[in-house]
């Protein structure tokens, strides 16, 4: 398949607070921005679970975004710094998994920020694009 | 009325043996065992042969207790042919629950493995780079190996299982109790675990040691410092599975002052051990500080290793993603 | 007590008292110079020496330092007093004839003209020391000093430079008796325009005019006492004990079920457009400035005047200073087009000026506004269409000396143009609050990109917040005038109402909780809720959500290694399901 | 350097006032005049004063004034020296050594006796001033 | 001299004077001349060249007086060192000619005891001079030093010394003359604020013109300021002193550091002094020198570090001085009378001077007479005495006119009161003051007029500002004298000068302000006459007032005697002078400007001044 033509498919994670309504601004803007990022809202970006985006990859996600509120500014305090840690891990351990740094991402996104909303999902899919599809597992996941 | 008596098969997979000793572990149990049933199939202790078995009528054994990851094509022939043959299946022991220690075999593939084992482990003599191959033509006659899979799978994966036993190996007597309810007719719901379903701390001795905010600054190996016999073992900065891990295991590893590494898998609400624990464990590092947490995060050695010690074949994800096996 | 006779009369006071005390007391006047009540006694001057008579023996003393004693014959007039006093006083005129106390007190003394050689007739110091006293006991600062001895003995900073330790509190002219202390602004010069942001006030005053309460306040930050420690003066001075050093700025914690925020705007600092002259050029002054100017309870009475006093021929008013720049803020401030044809307005009606006002467009909106610009032109004033590239005071032409100069592309002419006036009002824009995101991080709302506050929906829910139970009102959400703000403020005190006639709100439904069959308390979850939520029961061997603590962001459930934590609507099979879900198309 | 104690003080006291006593014009014991005229140093008077110097010296005395004087006019039989014991007329020795001086000091000077064998005679003559 | 030779007994001492006068006058430089000659001779075994505080006779500089035997030599120059140690030293035979001849005499007095300057004095505050090295505390022990002070340190009662120093009579030598036991006694009575320490300040800021008291003690003797402030101390109970000495004192500075550090290194100042518990110490403060700073209030804020100047008493520093602590304050040559006295006695101390006035004092005799110098006697001595039997008389055969006493704040004496015992009450009386010693002899060719003017001048230049009587009526009491020796006077400048005498003296805060009137008052009490010529007459008698000269030429003597030598015309600066080589030559008025050349410069007294 020709990268060119090559549609990622990207789950975002969003906190409910700063990027969901971040990326509704950037929607009420009328900011396109590439279709590839399918959200899922999460009050916070410490709820996201790690299951969560191994879900998303064994799923089919060729990349997963998790996005909050900036450090400092959480609407729970430090809910995001909780994601941070667990983002950093998650991605070293995900190398071990042949899942590069690149396909999952953490962004933070404030609810004034739909242009940077706009920008990271655009960027995030063309990287991912350049990546290829993830095709997880084929012949190692349920035994034909 | 011998007869009357059910009729139970054990049988071995891609396994250490361990599980089989679990039963001979029951000690004078195991007659009360044998008294109570008729042992139709064991490989390791009574010379059955798999033709007897394909002689018995679908679904005349009672139940079969099988053990072991599935890694060769002859495992999978002989557990399928086990579970037509079998009103229940139990899986027995950690591998066959999840894969279990052999299911590590899937953060590489059998070519992988293969040079490993044949060429590069520094005990192999092997100049003439032999491996095993499934057909072989020797003196005229074609010989044939059981074939190797690339990807370890948990007995679920491959049939239909209907009660797990946990562990490595299970212990006594959560053997006995299976036992017991199979020959009783009380049986949970098809498809449980037979262990309780909460974690380890539950009934950990050293859950009451823990602080009032469990948090880590420094991660430590268990060789590095000299373990508390009492306190928990997060408290000391060394990761124990535990809390992700379900009990019933009776705390043999803990009582020998070693952190839990999670044979017994997770609880039912939990979709994959591994990425839960190092949900909890990224938790309540103690920092806010982003270098500290790349230099804490830098000092886990193999977190998939670790976290899915026992449970990678089971795990979301199940194996590393062929096309970057090297 | 002591009793003592001056001039005769027989009085009694409290021991301790000084003589003067004593005399003042009873009304008999003894004249003073260098002696302040507020200050130590000096006894420099030798003005108030007195004869006095005690156990056989009399002696001329100082009566601003001499303490009463029990049988003390004090003459104030005495011809030994009198003399001393009188020569004394020749003495100082001859030193410093300019100083008023000085004539006023050599006159009632009968000297008409000192018989001493006068050295500087306008001198004024009469080196009584008070300024330095008083900067040294009231101010602590101890900036100022005598230097020099005897004739040459004059008063001045270190070195004669100005000094570090001054304060600049001019507590020393205060005290001079003779005006001899005289200081200066940064630039040298008496500004009435300068005046219009601070202006000489005093640290205990009443905030405004229209205050309410009308009582007094310390300000704290100009106060020398809360400098240095010193001064109290006003205290000394209040009869009934009203001035409190120690009252403090008091915490008051109100419960609230709902909250309207109307935090306000800033104003834009034009000294931030260097080019527009502003703080360099006393008469370029800002929207602010001007409405001070011509308010009548202001420094001018409501006359509009330029810094030296007289009034201007020639307004201009620069529009959108500020606003609709991409430099600064790229949103139109909204009120300025109307305040600057409202200024255009009370110009024409009281300085009766040329009145230039520069736009890029009116936006004379609305019911009235536009009627209001017709108004103006039939008024006369000159709308010059474009953008004011700079303000100066460099004439090119004979007319244009001693003006500012305007320099504007007139777009409609296509031009560049030079348009001299004497005053420049800038209009400036509407800004955010300094303290916009710290507010914001306090009532747990957000600010949109501009640093307004962002409400819940611009068109749906423009007066809600995300935080249920606040609501915004006026200029700390966007830039409006005062119909507007009055509007959105009503709307907002109707939102609150309605919450509050309601009593209750919803708590957030999305809670946590735990399954306590499941939980082991392994206590992952409890140090993790930033709100306290969660509790291990120690006896129960598991832990508990309490849900009216619980704000629902889920990361114990996150965190839980048993999946015993899970938060309502957002279960992590919930999750799972719509992850599934996601890659069914 | 210790700190001093009433004791002390008067040590320094007694021992300084030894070596400085001679300023005052005090209360001699005995004054030794060493003539010291060309001839009189010629003759070797400068050994007999620096005999009495060592004298002084080893018998750590404060009392005893030495001093020197021109040529006492009898030439021929110098070195010369005059002894004045306090309260006595002074005597003049002549023809002396160092060994005589000694003998003279510790008889006359110190023990008040005249040595008669080494004397010229007693009192002085008479000055201008 | 090296560390050997302090322990070695030497036949001959050299006291070379180095005071500050001598000093001046090179006498290290002959000190270093003597060294060498000595050594030269192979004298250093039994010659010791010893440097001795000032010696008093100051006006015959540089000095040494060879010990034994007294003999005083004066007026050396090094070029006579060598002379002097061949023959005296080794010979045996003083240089008369290097002795001091008293003048009208001719033979030379060779043993010091004997010049009447000497003779006359009653050495109690300088019983120490010339006869120590005062950088060494060696010697001022061995002239019983410290003795006194261990007396009271061990066997007196802070009460017993305050009573001893009571009975002995003495009174502050600072010039005021308040008695120093009653001072003590405020000190001790008073109860130091916040439990603070008490304090104890030597006086050393002497600024009268002329005068040298203190800075001789210092310099000569500064253990014994130390001792009388070791025993003040203890009487008080102060636990630090100060000795403020101003900086143009150097050598009084380097004096008493090195005593201090010496008096420290034996433990006689610091903590637990000869082992009685008792803790004392003196730091040094230099002072700027600002004549007011002499007046103590000044003084204090001066050592507090704050601007000099005197503020009004009450309060006392005994009752509040430095930083507000009781605080004894004594002038230095009171502190150096209070060993003496402790030593030897109340009674025998006030067994010296007058009924009111006990003890000697220090006065330092300059002006016109022939014995400069430092001089110490007894009270009650008269003026005459001093003057003519210490001071040997006025030089030049000239007329004795006045004495001024007590400084620039003092008044003149005129010659009818030359009999007039020396003690505190009889000079105020005489409308001067003790002040702190100052003696300024005046002959007939002195103005007196000029005299006041020249000591407002210098009271007008040191008034500190503070108050107007003492700042304005100074300069304006200078204003009008000036006017009057420039014969611009008025017969209202009188009355105008008085009144505002009377109204300084009577209304200024300080003693500085209320003494100033002093030289004005006084002289126009006794010399009004002089006043009333400059005004009148537009004459100064003395001549000395310039601007009232008339300078004319005898043309005779000027053609007979000098043949008119013409000098004074070369020299006249206005071109006043007319004629030329052997002619009369004549000044012209209208263009003298009265500088006095002419009359300065001719050879044969052909120029008068009227």
């Amino acid at each position: 398949m020709s990268n060119a033509t090559f549609e990622p498919r990207l789950v975002g994670f969003l906190c409910n607070w700063c990027s969901y309504t971040g990326a509704d601004l950037a929607g009420t803007a009328r900011m396109t921005y590439a279709p590839n990022v399918r959200i899922i809202r999460v009050m916070c970006s410490g709820r996201v679970d790690p299951q969560f985006v191994l879900k998303a990859f064994k799923e089919g996600a060729d990349g997963v975004l998790i996005s909050g509120c900036h450090l400092g500014d959480c609407h729970y305090k430090e809910g995001n710094y909780k994601a941070l840690r667990r983002y950093k891990l998650l991605s070293k351990m995900l190398e071990q998994f042949g899942i590069e740094k690149e396909r999952f991402r953490l962004e933070w996104v404030s609810a004034a920020e739909g242009i940077k909303f706009q920008q990271v999902c655009n960027e995030f899919t063309e990287q991912v694009r350049k990546m290829g599809p993830l095709n997880l597992s084929p012949n190692g996941g349920q035994h034909e | 009325m011998s007869n009357a008596k059910p009729k139970v098969a054990f049988y071995w997979c891609a396994s250490c043996g361990g599980c089989e000793e679990s039963i001979v572990d029951l000690a004078e149990d195991i007659l009360k065992v044998v008294a109570a049933v008729d042992i139709v199939f064991w490989p390791v202790a009574l010379d059955f042969k798999k033709k007897d078995v394909e002689a018995m009528p679908d679904g005349s054994i009672a139940v079969s207790f099988i053990n072991g990851a599935i890694r060769l094509s002859e495992q999978e022939e002989m557990v399928k042919m086990l579970r037509r043959k079998s009103g229940l299946v139990v899986a027995h022991g950690s591998c066959a629950h999840m894969g279990g220690i052999p299911g590590l075999g899937n953060f590489w593939n059998k070519e992988t493995i293969f040079r490993r084992a044949y060429h590069t482990t520094p005990s192999t003599d092997n100049p003439d780079k032999v491996v095993p191959l499934e057909k072989t033509v020797y003196d005229g006659k074609e010989l044939t190996l059981p074939s190797f899979f690339d990807t370890v799978y948990s007995l679920d994966q491959v049939i239909d299982v209907d009660y797990y036993l946990p562990g490595c190996a299970p212990p006594r007597d959560l053997i006995l109790n299976a036992v017991t309810a199979i020959l009783e007719g009380k049986l949970p719901p098809k498809g449980s675990v037979l262990s309780p379903n909460k974690s380890e701390c539950d009934t950990c001795d050293r859950n009451k040691t823990k602080p009032e905010k469990l948090s880590i600054k420094e991660i430590k190996r268990t060789w590095e410092i000299i373990l508390d016999p009492e306190k928990c073992f997060l408290a000391q900065g060394v990761i124990c599975m535990g809390p992700a891990t379900r009990d019933g295991c009776g705390h043999r590893c803990i009582n020998g002052n070693m952190p839990c590494r999670g044979c017994f898998g997770p609880t039912d609400q939990v979709y994959d051990q591994g990425a839960k624990f190092l949900s909890a464990l990224a938790s309540i590092l103690d920092t806010n500080d982003e270098k500290e947490m790349d230099r804490i995060v830098q000092s886990i050695v193999d977190p998939a290793g670790t976290f899915y010690r026992f449970s990678l074949p089971k795990s979301l994800l199940g194996r590393k993603r062929m096309e970057t096996i090297k | 007590m002591i009793n003592l006779t001056i001039d005769g009369k027989k009085i009694e006071v409290e021991d301790g008292k000084t003589i003067l005390q004593a005399a003042a007391k009873n009304d008999i006047r003894i004249p003073t110079l260098c002696y302040h009540p507020v200050l130590e006694p000096y006894a420099a001057c030798r003005i108030c020496v007195v004869e006095v008579g005690l156990r056989g023996k009399t002696d001329l003393l100082t009566a601003c330092n001499t303490k009463a004693q029990e049988g003390m014959e004090v003459q104030t007039r005495s011809k030994r007093a009198l003399g001393a006093r009188r020569m004394n006083v020749e003495m100082l005129l001859a030193r410093a004839p300019a100083a008023e106390p000085i004539q006023k007190l050599a006159k009632e003394l009968g000297i008409e003209k000192t018989r001493f050689a006068v050295k500087d007739p306008n001198e004024k110091c009469i080196l009584c020391g008070l300024c330095v006293r008083a900067c040294e006991q009231i101010v602590g600062a101890s900036a100022i000093s005598f230097v020099e001895r005897g004739t040459e003995r004059k008063v001045t900073p270190p070195f004669g430079e100005p000094s570090e330790a001054c304060i600049g509190c001019t507590a020393c002219a205060y005290f001079c008796p003779t005006g001899a202390i005289t200081y200066e602004d940064k630039y040298g010069r008496k500004v009435i325009h300068e005046e219009l942001h601070l202006g000489p006030t005093t640290a205990i005053r009443v905030p405004i005019r229209q205050a309410v309460p009308m009582v007094p306040f310390i300000d704290t930050d100009a106060c020398i006492h809360f400098k240095t420690g010193e001064c109290k003066v006003c205290a000394k001075v209040c009869d009934r004990e009203a001035v409190n050093y120690d009252a403090q700025d008091e915490v008051i914690e109100v419960e609230a079920g709902t909250i309207i925020l109307a935090s306000g705007f800033k104003s834009f600092d034009a000294k931030r457009i260097p080019a527009y002259g502003y703080g360099r050029f006393p008469n370029v002054i800002s929207a602010l400035d001007f409405e001070r100017l011509v308010n009548a309870s202001g420094p001018t009475g409501g006359k509009i005047k330029l810094a030296d006093g007289s009034e201007p021929t020639a307004v201009g008013i620069v529009h959108c200073v500020g606003s609709r720049d991409e430099n600064y803020n790229e949103y139109c401030s909204r009120v300025c087009c109307m305040y600057a044809l409202k200024f255009a307005h009370l110009i024409h009606e009281k300085a009766h000026a040329d009145v230039y006002n520069f736009y890029i467009d009116l936006r004379c909106f609305g019911k009235g506004y536009e009627e209001f610009y017709h108004r103006l032109l039939k008024e006369g004033t000159k709308f010059i269409r474009g953008r004011v590239s700079d303000i100066s005071d460099m004439a090119l032409t004979k007319h244009e000396e001693g003006k500012l100069i305007i320099r504007v592309e007139d777009t409609l002419l296509g031009m560049v143009r030079r348009i001299p006036v004497d005053m420049v009002i800038l209009a400036t824009g509407l800004e955010p609050g300094l303290d916009q995101n710290q507010l914001a991080k306090i009532f747990n709302i957000s600010c949109s990109q501009d640093t307004f506050f962002l409400e819940r929906h611009p068109k749906l829910a423009p007066m809600s917040t995300f935080s249920d139970g606040i609501f915004l009102a006026g200029t700390c959400q966007a830039p409006r005038d005062i119909p507007d703000t009055v509007a959105q403020a009503g709307g907002a005190a109707a939102e609150a109402l309605a919450l509050a006639d309601k009593g209750t709100f919803a708590l957030e439904p999305v809670t946590a909780e735990i399954n306590k069959d499941l939980c082991s308390g392994c206590q992952v979850c409890v140090g993790l809720c930033p709100f306290t939520a969660i509790v291990y029961e120690k006896d129960e061997g598991h832990s508990e959500i309490n849900d009216a603590l619980c704000k629902g962001c889920g990361t114990c459930v996150a965190a839980c290694p048993s999946g015993a934590a899970q938060q309502k609507h957002f279960r992590d099979a919930q999750i799972f399901a719509e992850i599934e879900g996601i890659f069914l198309v | 350097m210790p700190k001093l104690t009433l004791e002390e003080l008067a040590k320094i006291r007694e021992k300084t006032k030894r070596l400085t006593t001679i300023r005052e014009g005090g209360e001699y014991r005995a004054k030794v005049c060493v003539h010291m005229g060309t001839c009189g140093i010629a003759a070797g008077a400068r050994s007999i004063m620096n005999a009495l110097m060592k004298e002084l010296e080893e018998r750590a005395l404060g009392d005893v004034l030495l001093t020197n004087s021109g040529c006492a006019g009898l030439c021929s039989r110098e070195p010369m020296a005059t002894v004045e014991v306090a309260g006595q007329a002074p005597v003049k020795y002549v023809d002396l050594t160092e060994k005589k001086i000694k003998e003279i000091f510790e008889k006359h000077v110190l023990g008040g006796r005249i040595v008669t064998e080494y004397a010229l005679g007693i009192g002085s003559e008479k000055t201008d001033f | 001299m090296t560390e050997a030779a302090k322990e070695k007994a030497f036949r001959v001492h050299l006291m070379v004077c180095a005071g500050t006068g001598c000093v001046s006058n090179h006498s290290f430089e002959i000190k270093e001349a003597l060294e060498k000659e000595i050594k030269k001779l192979g004298l250093d075994n039994e010659v010791l060249v010893v440097t001795t505080g000032c010696n008093g006779f100051c006006e015959r500089g540089p000095l040494l007086v060879v010990q034994p035997g007294n003999i005083f030599y004066q007026q050396l120059t090094v070029k006579d060192v060598p002379h002097l140690v061949e023959e005296h030293l080794l010979k045996g035979r003083p240089v008369k000619k290097l002795m001091y001849t008293p003048p009208k005499e001719k033979t030379p007095i060779p043993v010091l005891s004997d010049i009447d300057f000497f003779r006359k004095q009653v050495l109690i505050a300088l019983r120490n001079r010339g006869l120590i090295d005062p950088e060494k505390i060696d010697e001022y022990i061995a002239r019983d030093g410290y003795v006194a002070m261990g007396k009271a340190l061990t066997q007196m009662t802070p009460e017993k010394i305050i009573a001893e120093i009571t009975i002995s009579g003495l009174r502050g030598r600072g010039g005021a003359g308040f008695p120093t036991g009653l001072k003590w006694q405020m000190v001790r009575n008073a109860v130091s604020a916040n439990g603070g320490a008490k304090y104890l300040i030597c006086n050393g800021d002497e600024g009268d013109p002329g005068a040298f008291m203190d800075r001789s003690i210092l310099e000569a003797d500064p253990h014994s300021v130390i001792e009388g402030m070791l025993i003040g101390a203890k009487a008080v109970g102060a636990t630090q002193g100060f000795v403020y000495v101003r900086n143009e004192y150097p050598l009084a500075i380097k004096r008493m550091t090195i005593a201090l550090e010496q008096a420290r290194a034996y433990g006689l100042l610091g903590q637990d002094i000869l082992g009685t518990g008792f803790d004392f110490d003196i730091k040094i403060v230099r002072g700027a020198g600002a004549f007011v700073c002499g007046e103590e209030t000044a003084l204090i804020a001066s050592v507090e570090g704050r601007l000099g100047e005197p503020r009004t008493r009450p309060p006392y520093p005994a009752q509040s001085g430095l930083w507000g602590q009781p605080t004894g304050i004594n002038n230095v040559e009171t502190w150096a009378n209070v060993p003496s006295i402790i030593a030897r006695g109340a009674k025998w101390y006030a067994s010296i001077g007058t009924p009111t006035s006990k003890g000697t004092k220090v006065f330092s005799l300059v002006g016109k007479i022939n014995n400069t110098g430092l001089v110490e006697v007894p009270m009650g001595i008269t003026l005459r005495e001093i003057i003519y039997d210490i001071g040997g008389g006025i030089p030049g055969g000239k007329a004795f006119k006045a004495v001024q006493t007590g400084g620039p704040s003092g008044g003149c004496i005129p010659k009818e009161q030359l009999d007039l015992p020396i003690d505190y009450e009889s000079l105020t009386q005489a409308g001067s003051m003790m002040g702190s010693g100052g003696m300024v002899v005046m002959d007939e060719d002195t103005c007196m007029v000029d005299v006041a003017r020249y000591f407002l001048s210098f009271t007008q230049d040191e008034s500190c500002g503070k108050c107007t009587p003492c700042r304005e009526g100074t300069k304006a009491m200078l204003d009008i004298l000036t006017r009057i020796t420039e014969g611009k006077g008025t017969e209202e400048d009188l009355s105008l000068l008085q009144d505002m005498a009377l109204a300084v003296k009577d209304s200024a805060l300080c003693g500085l302000g209320k003494t100033a009137p002093n030289p004005v008052l006084t002289t126009m009490r006794y010399f009004l006459n002089e006043y009333e010529t400059h005004i009148r007459d537009k004459k100064c008698p003395a001549h000395v007032c310039r601007q009232l000269n008339v300078y004319t030429i005898d043309e005779e003597r000027c053609l007979n005697k000098g043949k008119g030598c013409d000098l004074c015309r070369r020299n006249c600066a206005s071109d006043a002078i007319q004629g030329a080589k052997n002619e009369a030559h004549r000044i012209d008025q209208s263009k003298c400007i009265k500088c006095g050349v002419c009359f300065d410069v001719c050879n044969f007294g052909a120029v008068k001044v009227d």
